[in-house]
């Protein structure tokens, strides 16, 4: 680990209790550093917010940091932010963690070749730095290239300005998933190349061709809200075209699955039947539409003309239907003209201008495609590229297609890498000049038109870093070059307006306003447009290979977090690696099992991987996700027990196996272009995953009603709710029950269970004002992950590494079990059950536990003082929702310089050998009261908020008070979908599930 | 004969075992010299000048002039050295003698822009959230668990044992768990676990 | 009554002379025989320490399987120390004479084996520096343990347990430690005149002593009988299918006395051959404890049976998945090596022939004790490993530690039965003169 | 005072010779044998030990004071476990009746150690490490004139040996 200067930090870090490890008295030496200069708005063990933006991908969503004395502890969304609102995504959860990087660049570094030829880094100061860098650029002059990723804002212009003034204006802004055939199909079939709203919350009827809108697709956080407000009690209804079930597919109600290639053609179907029963739709489109009936297309596409037909009337019977054009996974060398099908689709159903709207658009359109990077990396071979400054971006990992690094060799171009951490390209870098992290540095952006957020240090840089913009200014400077005065800083506030409207904005987090929506027309030529499925290449009979990107990774550039590899797939539940997913039938042709080593060959490549056959995967392919497979993360990592997995790479790199084929028309990667051949080497790896089976084995888990039903039940419900006090009530424990089943039928054993409300009156504790319990929408729930990475920062659950993991050690307090009840064309019944501690109010493993190390509050909380615990561990073994984990070592240990300031204060560090499980975020529930006493009331509903619920971006989870009539948790409690997971057991929980709620006809 | 004595030295020894036994089950604590004057500070910093009686010729200044963060955060928060120099920027002079040495360190670490690295004197274990604001605004006095630091020439862990109810009056020692239920109950303060351990 | 085809003691003195010469100064072999099982100890003891250094992550526990090996091997040595309470006790009570040659060996296992029985709940525990926990003793945080918890009815029960019976073995020894005081001459007669406390066997000394002994065989009877149904309610009053059955009370007994039975044998049969005690150990002894071993096994059979019955019977998903998996998953293997070893192994005993035949039942014995770890093994490991929530399901190895530690529990109770042997006498002497008189007596002793 | 000895080897002959001894008005008597003998016992007829009060004491202390302890604990720190009553009386039965087996045991053992062991452990002059192999010991305790007729008695009940021990 490079060395840190901790004085410099303590400096600002302030209160820090440090224990002197080396001190061999009988109690190690604690010592206090105050601050030197006490900041006015911080008080010593008193959170500070401050409002940023979120740089872990294009998205650019508001945030809100935690800090405490100096150090960013948490990330949540900017509920005044109009794409978070508030919330935030898995990834994003994690941002301050690539501050705490243990390897991160400690200052700017040199190539240096030693006598044996090896090529390695050498520190070297800023001076050194900068007198090289401005050497560069002198001589490469106007043969400089800036290779960046997705930018906006102030910076993204400075920097321009600062090429030109340079006089070299060449820059490549890339992005793996760049939109481009979006783009070119826009330009298309509407003649501009914008990319658009799509505005999935007022959509009705939504299809996706292998969009992964929850994933990474353009804004996933703001989909996800938008997906969940469209599907509100009931509404909404959603089909998914692909090959391979993500996320987003799992949470549709339809799945189609036609030959992959041949995506084109449904959407193509769908169109002419949606304009046959719309009445023929847009003149200039008859022709073409006529050519791909459903019935012309069935056969090419595997999927029934009654199937196809069934859809189409769905979607012409919607008011407002949308279709999301295809994402990467289905991207071939078709695929401007499928994003065209599509957009064809939205225009003859009457989308466009509805749910899809030009005007708002996305910041996307300078992004370069694939093929100018391709044509980029051709000229350095040809020696046409003297400097090449890479910043935000490591095409040597995500484009290994062009074959960046033997360019740099051949062309011998001088290469500055501005990266913090070391990726890929880093390594190529002849000059490291780190910038700081976005937690550390001045930058604003618009990632969709008319909001412009801002970005500001959550804490000093650790390193000895300096902001790439200053970097650039200063060179430019030294060159000569006419740049504009002052730091980056002081140009970002003149391009707010000055000092006062940039404070203003800062405390918003930015500033946003309405775009007008402007109006679009269909394009000419659109007609003359053949549409063909995208061809394949390789032996027609071998398993077509699908990559897809990753949802906690998303191109890779979040590999170095490790607890996200540690959150288990929201669709396989692997975790730590790559593994090939087919589907069981395909595997058995192959004559495959769970956990074979398999070899994948394509044109471009091979890689051995682990075979995962799971169900919802088409037969027939093969699927791998990127991001993984990058630099080992800490290579000289100690050899301690379970820590030694930090030196290995992790995965395989799946961009590795996607041959070079572009789309001529958008100049996009084809990513879906060919079929692999796979072979079983017999060799066996372990498969990493924290669900053994899908199956609930109809124990009613995740349980769901149909539409049908809940109205009925709801109907029925109105009248028999509420006089229920005034029948014969059968009590156990705290709840009460009226003698009426459950309006909907329940399933697995508690199926004969009547409903139960909770009853103050007969609480063990009658004086106490609060009676905690949660409650979980599982309609509403997508899986998504994102309330685990919100409880590991908030509780500092450790990383335990794949070692452990395989045996099954993962330290999560909160877990999402899937299960799968239905995935075909008729319906798709995926069910997300979030399990976390019940707090039962019977708890089993309260009773066991001999050293009364968990107990049950006055306030109903199941409490487990982890210092009390002695580790018998009957607690786990007698908790039916094996919610409780167990400190198999002392993970703290294992926590390195940096990543352990990123722990919470606010709560303790477990000690090995205890038991720990959630607390109901204990430690807010007190904050919240320690409020209200002080203001002398009761703590009001909604003050609380657990970090699972605070994040959740479909707003799934409710807490709060059930003394409290009128608390929305209450309301939830004695919703009509209302369940406890295995009430049967008479443990009384006091979380509550709302059913799943199927969108399917009664059968 | 002898072995009929041998039996009762036997039995003898046994009792006396059990009640050594018992004496060590009481957990009584000795406290070392080291904790009875304190640890030696980077400063000499006198709590007896500073915050002593005025009457005896101090200068009485309250705990929360440098404290202040203990009626607002969880920690009482030793003062930044901004906050010392406030006032040693123009006192570089003590009244007793050695003090313009320790004063004039204080100005060392100010220009060297360096925090002071003071020795931590009472602290709890990390599993023990303690919220000094609760405490103040609840009343209680600083020197109900520091002791009279405003006597202290160096501070130090006041050695003082309560006799617990609740626990067959058993000795509890300073910053102990028993030591601060017996104030909870006292004072009708919460008895939960969940309050301090999470 | 068995045919006696051993040699028969002719004199109480012979008696006192073929017994105490046990004690007589160790050959090498016997010294290299407990140099092993030390050494045994010994590893035992590092692997011990490591664990504690690095936490338990150094065995196979994990989620959902939080018990493994230990549990397994405490409820074992539990089960062990059975035996010798039920000789000494409960057919002291029924006045059994066949006991009498049995009992001292019997008692000694009972108290070594519980003593090992009682390590294991602290070896397993995450943080065994604060087992203290777990006790009641006033303490200034005026914190107490949890007196509804199954662990805690374990530390009472196990430390009762093990308190009575050495006291019972003690009691028991006096008279004999008498003899040994007058007989050997060596540093250990020192070590007797201490123990012995001055017996002489006057009238008083035998009156209160004989006292004693009904007493504590009235109080050891029920409380051998709770023991190990205490130990089962670690299971049975759990919600663990497959754990959570009432007939684990009675089950768990009969299982302790059946291994307890079993261990005595494979024990005291080397030794029986190593000291040439056939005039003592006789076949009708071996006889009877094979009938016992009969009784037992048939119960735990009927036991097994039941289970999967109940769990049929019962209709009840989640039992019926775990047995599933207990007959068919991947750690049948236990299951049938407890079945073949604990049902099917003891049949041929129904056979007088084998019985009586040393090593017939010795070999058998050997079984049985297999068959019994597995036994708990399977409960416990099945029990745990699929149990409400198929997204929790998993399973478990256990580590090399684990095995070490196991290792060494057994190396632990060799060593102490081997240096018993030389410290103690095996047999109860005056138990065996006892006999020999009445023999004389009714034997037409006198006319 | 003086003490007369007799050796024997049988059981039965002691017990004989005690009901002589008895008959001829010798009150003062111990007896060593290898052997607890019921003859013997009841040819002494010393009555039942004290040690049967003892234990039922010990039961009784330890099953109540275990009921007290968990009863008093649960109240002292009342804390809601698996939705039970603080005091739940019936798994406080099983620690109950183990205190009770303990305290029992333990009672009665003392009571061993004192009535068996402490009062006993003077005057001893005449053991012989026989008596722990297989002689009988019958000690009578006499005025010096009635030596013979005690010496004669325990002859006449089979005596190997007879000899006089001061004390």
């Amino acid at each position: 680990m490079p060395e840190i200067d901790r004085r410099e930090f303590l400096k600002i870090a302030g209160m820090t209790a440090g224990a002197a490890a080396t001190v061999a008295c009988r109690e190690p030496v604690h010592k206090i550093i105050p601050y030197l200069n006490q900041p006015d708005e911080v008080t010593p063990g008193i959170a500070t917010y401050y409002n940023s933006t979120c740089r872990e991908c294009p998205g650019g969503c508001g945030i809100r940091v935690k800090t405490r004395e100096g150090r960013p502890l948490k990330v949540d969304g900017n509920p005044d932010h109009p794409l978070s609102k508030g919330k935030l995504c898995v990834r994003g959860e994690f941002g301050h963690m690539r501050t705490y990087d243990t390897a991160r660049f400690a200052g700017p570094m040199k190539r240096v070749v030693d006598a044996s030829g090896a090529r390695k880094l050498e520190k070297i100061t800023w001076d050194e730095g900068m007198t090289l860098l401005v050497e560069a650029l002198r001589k490469g002059s106007s043969k400089t290239v800036f290779l960046g990723g997705a930018e906006t804002g102030t910076q993204d212009a400075l920097i321009d300005q600062i090429l030109a003034a340079i006089g070299s204006p060449h820059r490549l802004r890339f992005e793996p998933f760049g939109q481009e055939a979006l783009r070119s199909a826009d330009q298309i079939v509407f003649g501009t190349d914008a990319v658009p709203q799509f505005k999935i919350g007022a959509s009705d009827v939504l299809i996706a061709f292998g969009t992964d809108f929850l994933e990474t697709w353009l804004s996933p956080l703001a989909n996800q809200l938008d997906f969940i407000e469209s599907r509100k009690n009931g509404k909404g209804f959603a089909i998914f075209v692909g090959p391979r079930l993500g996320l987003s597919g799992s949470n549709a109600d339809q799945w189609l699955a036609p030959n992959p290639g041949s995506e084109v053609l449904v959407a193509l179907a769908l169109a002419s039947e949606v304009a046959k029963r719309k009445g023929g739709g847009p003149e200039a489109l008859r022709g073409l539409l006529a050519k791909y009936t459903p019935a012309s297309v069935a056969e090419k596409t595997g999927v029934s003309q009654a199937t196809l037909e069934g859809v189409a009337a769905r979607i012409a019977a919607a008011s407002a239907p949308l279709a999301l054009p295809p994402g990467v996974e289905v991207q071939g060398t078709n695929a401007a003209r499928f994003a065209a099908a599509v957009q064809i689709l939205n225009v003859v159903s009457g989308a466009v201008g509805k749910t899809l709207v030009f005007g708002p658009d996305h910041n996307l359109g300078k992004l370069a495609r694939f093929a100018e990077l391709r044509e980029l990396v051709g000229k350095m071979r040809g020696g046409e590229v003297g400097v090449l400054l890479v910043h935000g971006s490591n095409p040597a990992y995500s484009a290994p297609q062009v074959g960046l690094s033997d360019a740099l060799h051949s062309g011998n171009v001088f290469t500055v890498s501005f990266a913090f951490a070391p990726d890929e390209t880093a390594e190529l870098a002849d000059l490291i000049l780190p910038d700081n992290t976005p937690f550390e540095s001045w930058g604003d952006g618009e990632p969709v038109r008319g909001v412009k957020t801002l970005q500001q240090p959550t804490v000093r840089p650790l390193f000895d870093t300096r902001p790439t913009a200053d970097v650039l200014l200063d060179a430019a400077r030294a060159l000569g070059a006419s740049v504009p005065a002052g730091s980056f800083r002081d140009l970002l506030v003149a391009a707010w307006g000055g000092r006062a409207s940039f404070d203003a904005a800062l405390g918003r987090g930015g500033e946003w306003k309405d775009v007008a929506a402007t109006s679009v027309s269909l394009a000419g030529g659109v007609a003359s447009l053949d549409f063909e499925p995208a061809p394949l290449a390789g032996n027609a009979s071998d398993p077509v290979l699908v990559v897809y990107p990753s949802h906690h990774l998303y191109d890779g550039r979040l590999s170095r977090v490790q607890a996200l590899h540690e959150i288990p797939d929201p669709v396989t539940k692997t975790m730590w690696g790559s593994y090939a997913e087919l589907h069981p039938e395909t595997a058995a042709v192959l004559d495959i099992e769970m956990g074979d080593v398999l070899q994948i060959k394509t044109e471009a490549g091979e890689l051995k991987v682990a075979a995962y056959p799971h169900d919802t995967i088409r037969p027939g392919v093969i699927a791998l996700q990127v991001g993984r497979g990058g630099l080992p993360r800490n290579p000289d990592a100690p050899l301690e027990p379970h820590s030694y997995w930090q030196r290995d790479v992790i995965g395989v790199n799946a961009y590795s196996l996607i041959p070079g084929k572009l789309d001529p028309q958008s100049g996009a990667l084809a990513w879906l272009s060919t079929h692999a051949s796979v072979s079983n080497t017999k060799g066996r790896a372990p498969v990493l995953r924290a669900q053994l089976t899908f199956d609930q084995q109809g124990r009613g888990f995740g349980m769901a009603c149909t539409t049908g039903a809940l109205a009925e039940a709801e109907a029925k419900h109105g009248e028999g709710h509420g006089e229920s006090g005034a029948e014969e009530h059968h009590r156990f424990g705290e709840w009460s029950n009226p003698h009426r089943l459950h309006p909907l039928p329940l399933q697995g054993d508690a199926a004969h269970l009547p409903t139960r409300q909770y009853d103050p009156a007969a609480d063990a504790h009658p004086d106490s004002p609060y009676r905690w319990g949660m409650s979980i929408d599982q309609d509403a729930c997508t899986g998504c992950n994102a309330c685990m990475a919100a409880c590991i920062t908030e509780n500092n659950i450790p990383v335990v590494g794949p070692e452990n993991i395989r045996i099954g050690r993962e330290m999560h307090w909160i877990r999402i079990e899937r299960y799968v009840e239905a995935a075909d064309e008729r319906e798709v019944d995926v069910r997300h059950t979030p399990m976390l501690c019940q707090h039962c109010g019977a708890a089993p493993c309260e009773s066991v536990c001999p050293a009364l190390a968990t107990y049950h509050s006055k306030e109903g909380l199941n409490v487990m003082v982890e210092n009390r615990c002695i580790g018998t561990r009957f607690c786990s073994n007698n908790c039916p929702y094996k919610a409780r984990r167990f400190n198999h070592w002392s993970y703290d240990w294992y926590v390195p310089e940096p990543e352990n300031w990123a722990l919470n204060p606010d709560v303790m560090v477990r000690a090995k050998g205890v038991m720990e499980k959630c607390t109901f975020c204990v430690q807010r529930i007190n904050g919240a009261k320690d409020l209200a006493r002080k203001e002398d009331r009761h703590v009001r509903d909604g003050e609380i908020a657990t970090a699972c619920q605070q994040v959740c971006p479909s707003n799934a989870i409710s807490f709060g008070n059930l003394r409290d009539e009128a608390a929305v948790v209450t309301e939830a409690r004695n919703d009509v979908r209302a369940y406890r997971v295995l009430e049967h057991l008479y443990t009384r929980p006091a979380v509550s599930y709302l059913m799943n709620i199927r969108r399917v006809e009664e059968a | 004969m002898g072995s009929g004595k041998r039996t009762a030295v036997g039995l003898v020894v046994a009792a006396v075992c059990a009640v050594v036994a018992a004496a060590g089950a009481t957990g009584l604590y000795q406290y070392t010299p080291e904790e009875l004057t304190g640890p030696e500070q980077p400063i000499a910093f006198n709590h007896q000048i500073h915050a002593g009686a005025i009457t005896d010729g101090n200068l009485g200044i309250p705990c929360l002039y440098c404290h202040g963060p203990a009626e607002r955060g969880w920690n009482a928060a030793v003062p930044a050295v901004s906050v010392c120099m406030g006032c040693h920027q123009y006192v570089k002079q003590g009244r007793t003698p050695g003090s313009e040495q320790e004063i004039a360190k204080i100005h060392e670490y100010y220009d060297k822009k360096e925090s002071i690295p003071w020795i931590r004197v009472h602290r709890v274990p990390d599993y023990v959230q303690f919220k000094h604001m609760r405490h103040v605004q609840a009343g209680v006095a600083c020197q109900e668990c520091h002791g009279p630091v405003q006597d202290e020439k160096r501070v130090y862990l006041v050695p003082q044992t309560r006799y617990t109810k609740r626990s067959f009056f058993l000795p509890t020692a300073k910053l102990e768990m028993g030591w601060c239920m017996e104030c909870h109950l006292q004072r009708g303060a919460t008895d939960d676990c969940v309050a301090c351990h999470y | 009554m068995a045919a006696i085809t051993e040699p028969v003691p002719q004199s109480p003195n012979q008696i006192n002379d073929d017994i105490l010469r046990v004690l007589e100064p160790p050959t090498p072999i016997y010294v290299l025989m407990v140099l092993f099982f030390a050494t045994l100890v010994g590893i035992g003891l590092v692997a011990f320490l490591y664990q504690t250094y690095w936490g338990l992550g150094v065995t196979g526990l994990t989620h959902p399987v939080m018990w493994g090996v230990y549990i397994t091997t405490f409820v074992f040595w539990v089960g062990i120390a059975h035996a010798g309470t039920l000789i000494s006790a409960i057919l002291f009570l029924f006045r059994a004479k066949w006991r009498n040659a049995v009992n001292r060996g019997a008692e000694a296992m009972t108290v070594f084996a519980v003593l090992i029985a009682a390590m294991f709940p602290l070896i397993h525990i995450g943080r065994v520096y604060k087992f203290y926990f777990m006790v009641p003793y006033p303490n200034q945080r005026g914190l107490w343990p949890n007196f509804k918890s199954p662990l805690v009815w374990d530390l009472f029960a196990i430390n009762t347990y093990m308190i009575t019976s050495i006291m019972f073995f003690y009691v028991g020894l006096i008279p004999d430690l008498g003899a040994a005081r007058d007989r050997v001459r060596d540093w250990r007669r020192y070590l007797y005149r201490a123990l012995s406390l001055g017996w002489r066997g006057s009238s008083e000394q035998w009156r209160h002593w004989s006292r004693t002994v009904l007493h504590l065989s009235g109080l050891s009877t029920p409380l051998v009988l709770s023991v190990h149904s205490v130990v089962s309610w670690d299971f049975a009053t759990s919600m663990v299918p497959g754990w959570h059955t009432t007939i684990f009370g009675p089950y768990f007994v009969a299982g302790a006395i059946f291994s307890g039975i079993a261990m005595v044998i494979s024990v005291l049969v080397p030794v029986r051959r190593a000291f040439h005690l056939e005039a003592y150990l006789r076949k009708e002894h071996f006889d009877n404890m094979g009938k016992l071993i009969l009784l037992t096994s048939s119960i735990v059979g009927y036991s097994y049976g039941m289970e999967y019955f109940m769990a049929w019977y019962s209709a009840n998903p989640y039992e019926q998945m775990s047995f599933w998996w207990r007959g068919f998953g991947y750690h049948s293997t236990s299951t049938w090596i407890m079945i073949s070893c604990n049902v099917l192994s003891p049949l041929p005993l129904w056979f007088k022939w084998c019985r009586t035949n040393v090593l017939w039942i010795w070999i058998t014995s050997i079984f049985i004790n297999i068959g019994m770890w597995f036994e708990r093994y399977v409960i416990i490991m099945t029990g745990l490993s699929h149990e409400y929530d198929p997204a929790a399901w998993g399973y478990y190895v256990p580590s090399v530690t684990e095995l070490t530690i196991l290792a060494a529990s057994f190396g632990l109770f060799l060593t102490m039965f081997t240096v018993f042997l030389r410290l103690a006498p095996v047999i109860a002497i005056q138990e065996i003169k006892e006999l020999w008189y009445e023999d004389r007596a009714h034997g037409g002793g006198h006319h | 005072m003086a003490q007369v000895l007799g050796v024997m080897t049988s059981p039965y002959d002691l017990a004989a010779a005690v009901r002589d001894l008895k008959g001829a008005g010798f009150r003062e008597l111990e007896i060593y044998s290898p052997v607890p003998s019921h003859e013997i016992e009841e040819a002494l007829d010393r009555g039942p030990s004290p040690i049967r009060l003892l234990t039922l004491i010990g039961c009784l202390t330890g099953v109540s004071f275990a009921y007290f302890m968990q009863i008093w604990v649960a109240y002292d720190w009342p804390l809601v476990i698996g939705g039970k009553p603080f005091a739940s009386i019936v798994p406080d039965t099983i620690i109950g009746f183990e205190l009770n087996i303990l305290l029992g045991g333990l009672f009665t053992v003392l009571g061993l150690m004192f009535f068996g062991m402490w009062k006993t452990r003077k005057g001893h002059d005449a053991y012989q490490p026989g008596f722990s192999g297989n002689l009988f010991g019958c000690l009578v305790a006499c005025h010096g004139d009635q030596i013979p007729r005690a010496q004669e008695v325990l002859r006449r009940a089979g005596s190997s040996e007879v000899r006089v021990v001061e004390g």
